[in-house]
């Protein structure tokens, strides 16, 4: 299985990046895709060196296939881009059939994104994903807003929590909550999920934006007119975001949210997180996250970043930040 | 059914150097570049994502159809729509530019159409030089180019669909009669198109769908119909999800990825209604 | 008193673009300078043509003077700047005693600020400033984050109402509450705040960010590292928020966040405000908020926004935004 | 006591034309922008809150001082630290300029010093032509320059300081000894320093507070010094208050807006522990 990757091969010496995320997800280096911007690492195999990442964040999988949206699902903005994808997935059961058996044939960790409506949509998909290999473990995606009876998990700690205590009562596999930012108190929800058993948890998915297109004198994208928004606009709140989660929980850290180089991951890292997903980069540049792994090698290399080479065990930590909490403004 | 998915394994992202950028008139202008990947591997239709900014404004490469390959070089062919065509346009040789590709699905051309016929409005001229010689090279014996726009002006000049090939003519159609028939170019397919014919268009949705119409509606429609559209794009590779285009299913409207399915469809397999309804091309 | 201001004078004629805004607060034109960026008008006045504008919004004003945070106190990020001031300013009495019998000269409207840790902070600051003459209606800031008792009104709907309803029994002026983005639900707080009386609302505050420096690894703002995030980066978010504040409330919206140029605040109109504010932008162009206005009164010629020269009455209406919801995203 | 704030009424925001743009050595550029506004006005020690790029990246404009002016043009010294002055050290003669200034308080040449001690730090040279200028011509006797840097190619060049006024003394120091004495620029005031003496000095926050120390500490200290800091800024215009710099209140430390009551401060308001204490001026 993925989940313990074999140690770093003789033909790539140098520092010791692994990350123990905890619950048998060692990732062999601190850089990883985001859910969501490698699909499920088909396409980026053919483009890239998929291997040599920490970890493949697949699409957000539903228990049914999902069609998604209409377009248009992007627009760009200054910056950054917004998306409406609507969880386009082919569902839980092609996932643990169809790719899995791949997964299991790759030297990167897969983690599965995993999204729903209700708690039981959720136990379906992990029940269906235990009972494959290749899965290195789960990525709860509790920030999707279009879920029955109006319930969004990511926005509410109590909520948060009694969707990780049921899933985490089911899966042995690491458990990762992926953590929205469009609320009021995200420590707050990090620490609900924390204590009800998540294994560690990443920050942040997209914020709400909107895009209005002057000519038709409407929003460009389609439904509420709202999207999801992503790239280097949102490192300085996804700083922020991650920064206050570090400070609010002792489970590990996965920092995301414009991360263009290696040098906003060394942020990252700074802010307090343990590993870091590389997203909309991926866009622009297919072979942005190994531009990011290769450049915080070459960084520990220089500097002591992760220890010294071969030194088994134990995590890349970070300097803690100076301080964690919003400050004043204004 | 939906389209097969678009082979992957021949895109690279590859640094070139911009050899020459001309304007064409109208605001078409026309952009060499050595980049001796996509020239040697890009099939007619297929794409390729391009850069040639630093810095994230604008963030995302911007996709442009591979006009055609000579050597070393592919050329393509733009306008200044927006903030990524603009600084495109601005290129001066010796620039650099990065090009991921090639991308996307193409036009087939197995089996050998006895005639092919081209319809191409407005910047939809692009795929077509690569495709007018891909098919005389594979064999075509009589390639037809309808090509309309809306002013003379904005005419992509015969000769650059031709290149040099034998056995291909060019008829011109614009919207206010400057040159040629005068009235959209789909008037001109009737004329052309028969059962022995492959028809492959490129351009706006409404001209698209109204060259869909008139082959539904045609005595003797052609064997084989495809078009090249476009969509807004994050990733032009298939992980973003982000380029839909509707198609025609079994129970009513699939999406469709422009960038893997696409972006040449069957005619068959779009849902024009639905394409249609979509806000215009200038709204991303 | 300036908060019925007169009208355009026949040296500037051209499209009528008053905003009535409720209770007594016209607006000569939609366009006004945010809190925090034009102070109480004293520098800018010297400047620009401040009398121009539709409305001042002062800077943050306290019961007592603030000597505000210690440096650095602002810091750039990719287009945006992140600001922990602290409420650096003067105290009401000082505003009240010295500074209103300025406005009373001036024929912008000038809308003071008014920052609090606790109910009585406001009380006391309204009370002082209601004795004034000069000051054209109050924009409360729930949105400080430093205050006593760690209650934070711009993230609570019932802490935000019950300070409007305290305050509203209190002042006849116009009382506009000035909106967080940082909470889960921005809708709730604008109408929870409505229902307490207030007669408009201003969206949207700064957004918590953090800059982070490589080099000595920590953030650059002091204290707990983050600072308020504006300029260009914050509007796709802005919008989002104002167009949610304009589907949850019926009192006027007054939009504010990124706006650079006309574009950008014909677009806020779209989203469904009725007025803007510039901020950071004066920062970049002291003469930022006067090119917004004249791009508007441009397009308000060309395109009939607005009444036609000379029409009175009615605020400026703004075509509602084709949807106004957070879509999924994802 | 805070310090009196600036004028605003002689500001304006004009917008001019890069005239020269020479590299001294060291990493100093010097650039001569057509302003007539801002030369026709700003006083010695006065900066200008300058822009010469479009786009939002970077978004704030930056602060620099008037080093000199001639008829209608303005000079600036800098060096290329981060992104901003990276675009300011690229621009070519021809290129467009804008300029909000003068702002802030400059140096105080009232009442006329009978001898000026002028200690420049690195780029702290910056606004020390204009002064030695004004100081002349407001009939200043005796000018002394004590001009240090890290190395001999990092000196701002004596002529420059002198600009062609008589009754100018420039001293050089260098941390390494390649040019002048060798050491910190500080250690040659005492030799300079009496109660006749007006100091004005510019520099790093760690040499200026050396030289406090060092009047601090001196049998005859100068009549009046006067020091240049600078603060990371929003506006330049005192409405962001984001400029604090610490000074010595009479119950510790208040902040003072750079903008409006510096740059240019008293050496005795300054809350010197205060400054050291800040994070280093890169850290912004
Ligand atoms: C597969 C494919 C092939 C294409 N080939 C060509 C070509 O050969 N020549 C050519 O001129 N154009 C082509 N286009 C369209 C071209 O990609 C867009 O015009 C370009 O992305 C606009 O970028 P911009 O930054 O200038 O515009 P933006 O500032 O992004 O937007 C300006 C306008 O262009 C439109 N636009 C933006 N992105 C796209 C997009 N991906 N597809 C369509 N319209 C868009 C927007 O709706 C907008 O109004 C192709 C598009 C696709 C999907
Ligand atoms: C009143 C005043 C006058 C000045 N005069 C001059 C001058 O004549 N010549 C000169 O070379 N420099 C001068 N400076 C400093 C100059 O403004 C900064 O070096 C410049 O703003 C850096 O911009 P940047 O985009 O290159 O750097 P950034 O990318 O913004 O940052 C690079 C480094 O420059 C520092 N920096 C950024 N902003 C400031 C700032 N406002 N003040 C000080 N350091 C800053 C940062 O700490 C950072 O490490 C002056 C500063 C002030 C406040
Ligand atoms: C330096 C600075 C100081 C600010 N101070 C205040 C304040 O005192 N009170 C307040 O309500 N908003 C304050 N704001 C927020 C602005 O009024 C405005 O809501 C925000 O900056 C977003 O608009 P912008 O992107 O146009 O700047 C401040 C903003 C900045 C940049
Ligand atoms: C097109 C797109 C699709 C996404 N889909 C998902 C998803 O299915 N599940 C999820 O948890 N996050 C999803 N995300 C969020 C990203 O994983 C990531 O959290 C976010 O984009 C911020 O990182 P970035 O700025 O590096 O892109 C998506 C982002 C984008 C841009
Ligand atoms: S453009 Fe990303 S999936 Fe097609
Ligand atoms: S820089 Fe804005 S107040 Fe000084």
């Amino acid at each position: 299985m993925s989940a313990v990757p074999a140690p770093l091969p003789p033909e790539a010496p140098g520092p010791d990046l692994r990350v123990d995320l905890g619950r048998g997800l060692v990732l062999p280096n601190p850089v990883g895709l985001a859910s969501g911007t490698a699909g499920y690492g088909f396409e980026l195999r053919q483009l890239i060196d998929l291997d040599r990442l920490g970890a493949l964040f697949t699409k957000g999988t539903t228990l049914r296939p999902r069609d998604g949206n209409p377009p248009p699902r992007v627009a760009e903005v200054r910056g950054g881009m917004l998306n409406s994808i609507g969880l386009h997935n082919p569902g839980v059961e092609h996932v643990a059939a169809v790719y899995a058996a791949e997964f299991t044939r790759w030297r990167v960790p897969v983690v599965v994104n995993v999204a729903g409506g209700n708690v039981d949509d959720y136990l379906g998909c992990l029940d269906r994903l235990d009972a494959a290999e290749g899965i290195a473990g789960y990525e709860l995606n509790i920030s999707c807003p279009n879920i029955a009876n109006g319930l969004d998990y990511g926005r509410d700690p109590v909520a948060a929590a009694r969707l990780v205590a049921a899933t985490r009562a089911r899966t042995n596999r690491h458990l990762m909550v992926k953590l929205s930012p469009n609320v009021t108190d995200i420590a707050a929800v990090a620490r609900a999920v924390e204590d009800a058993g998540a294994d560690s948890v990443s920050a942040v998915n997209t914020y709400v934006g909107m895009k209005i297109h002057r000519g038709i004198r409407a929003p460009v994208l389609p439904g509420r007119g709202t999207g999801g928004l992503s790239g280097p606009v949102i490192k300085p709140l996804a700083l922020a975001a991650v920064a206050q989660v570090r400070a609010a929980v002792s489970i590990p850290v996965v920092g995301v949210g414009g991360i263009m180089d290696a040098g906003d991951a060394q942020e990252f890292l700074i802010a307090g997180a343990n590993a870091v997903q590389v997203g909309t980069a991926t866009f622009v540049n297919p072979a942005a996250a190994l531009e990011v792994l290769d450049g915080l090698l070459a960084l520990a290399l220089r500097s002591g970043i992760g220890r010294p080479p071969g030194r088994p065990g134990g995590a890349v930590r970070a300097v803690p930040p100076a301080g964690i909490e919003p400050a004043s403004t204004g | 059914m939906s389209a097969p998915l678009s082979d992957l394994g021949r895109a690279r992202d590859q640094s070139g150097e911009v050899l020459a950028v001309e304007a064409l008139g109208g605001g078409l202008v026309e952009i060499t570049v050595r980049l001796p990947h996509l020239a040697a591997t890009a099939r007619p239709g297929e794409f390729a994502q391009l850069r040639a900014w630093d810095g994230v404004e604008p963030l995302l490469r911007r996709p442009f159809s591979v006009a055609w390959t000579a050597g070393e070089a592919c050329g393509f062919v733009l306008e200044a729509v927006g903030l990524g065509t603009r600084l495109l346009v601005a290129l001066r040789p010796g620039d650099p530019l990065r090009a991921l590709g090639p991308l996307g699905n193409g036009f087939q051309l197995d089996p050998v159409p006895a005639r092919a016929l081209i319809v191409s409005g407005g910047l939809g001229c692009a795929p077509f030089p690569h495709l007018v010689r891909g098919l005389r090279r594979a064999g075509c014996p009589e390639v037809v180019v309808l090509s309309g726009a809306a002013t003379a002006d904005r005419l992509y000049p015969a000769d650059r669909f031709v290149r040099g090939e034998t056995g291909v003519r060019v008829m011109e159609a614009t919207d206010d009669g400057s040159r040629g028939h005068r009235g959209f170019v789909t008037e001109l397919v009737p004329e052309h198109c028969d059962e022995t014919v492959a028809v492959f268009g490129c351009g706006p949705n409404p001209m698209l769908a109204a060259l869909a119409a008139a082959l539904r509606g045609m005595p003797r429609p052609p064997h084989r119909a495809e078009v090249s559209l476009e969509a807004p794009m994050g990733c032009g590779f298939g992980t973003c999800l982000g380029c839909a285009l509707p198609l025609a299913g079994d129970h009513g409207t699939v999406w469709g990825l422009c960038c893997r399915q696409g972006p040449v469809m069957e005619v068959s397999q779009v849902d024009w209604p639905g394409l249609l309804a979509l806000p215009p091309a200038h709204v991303a």
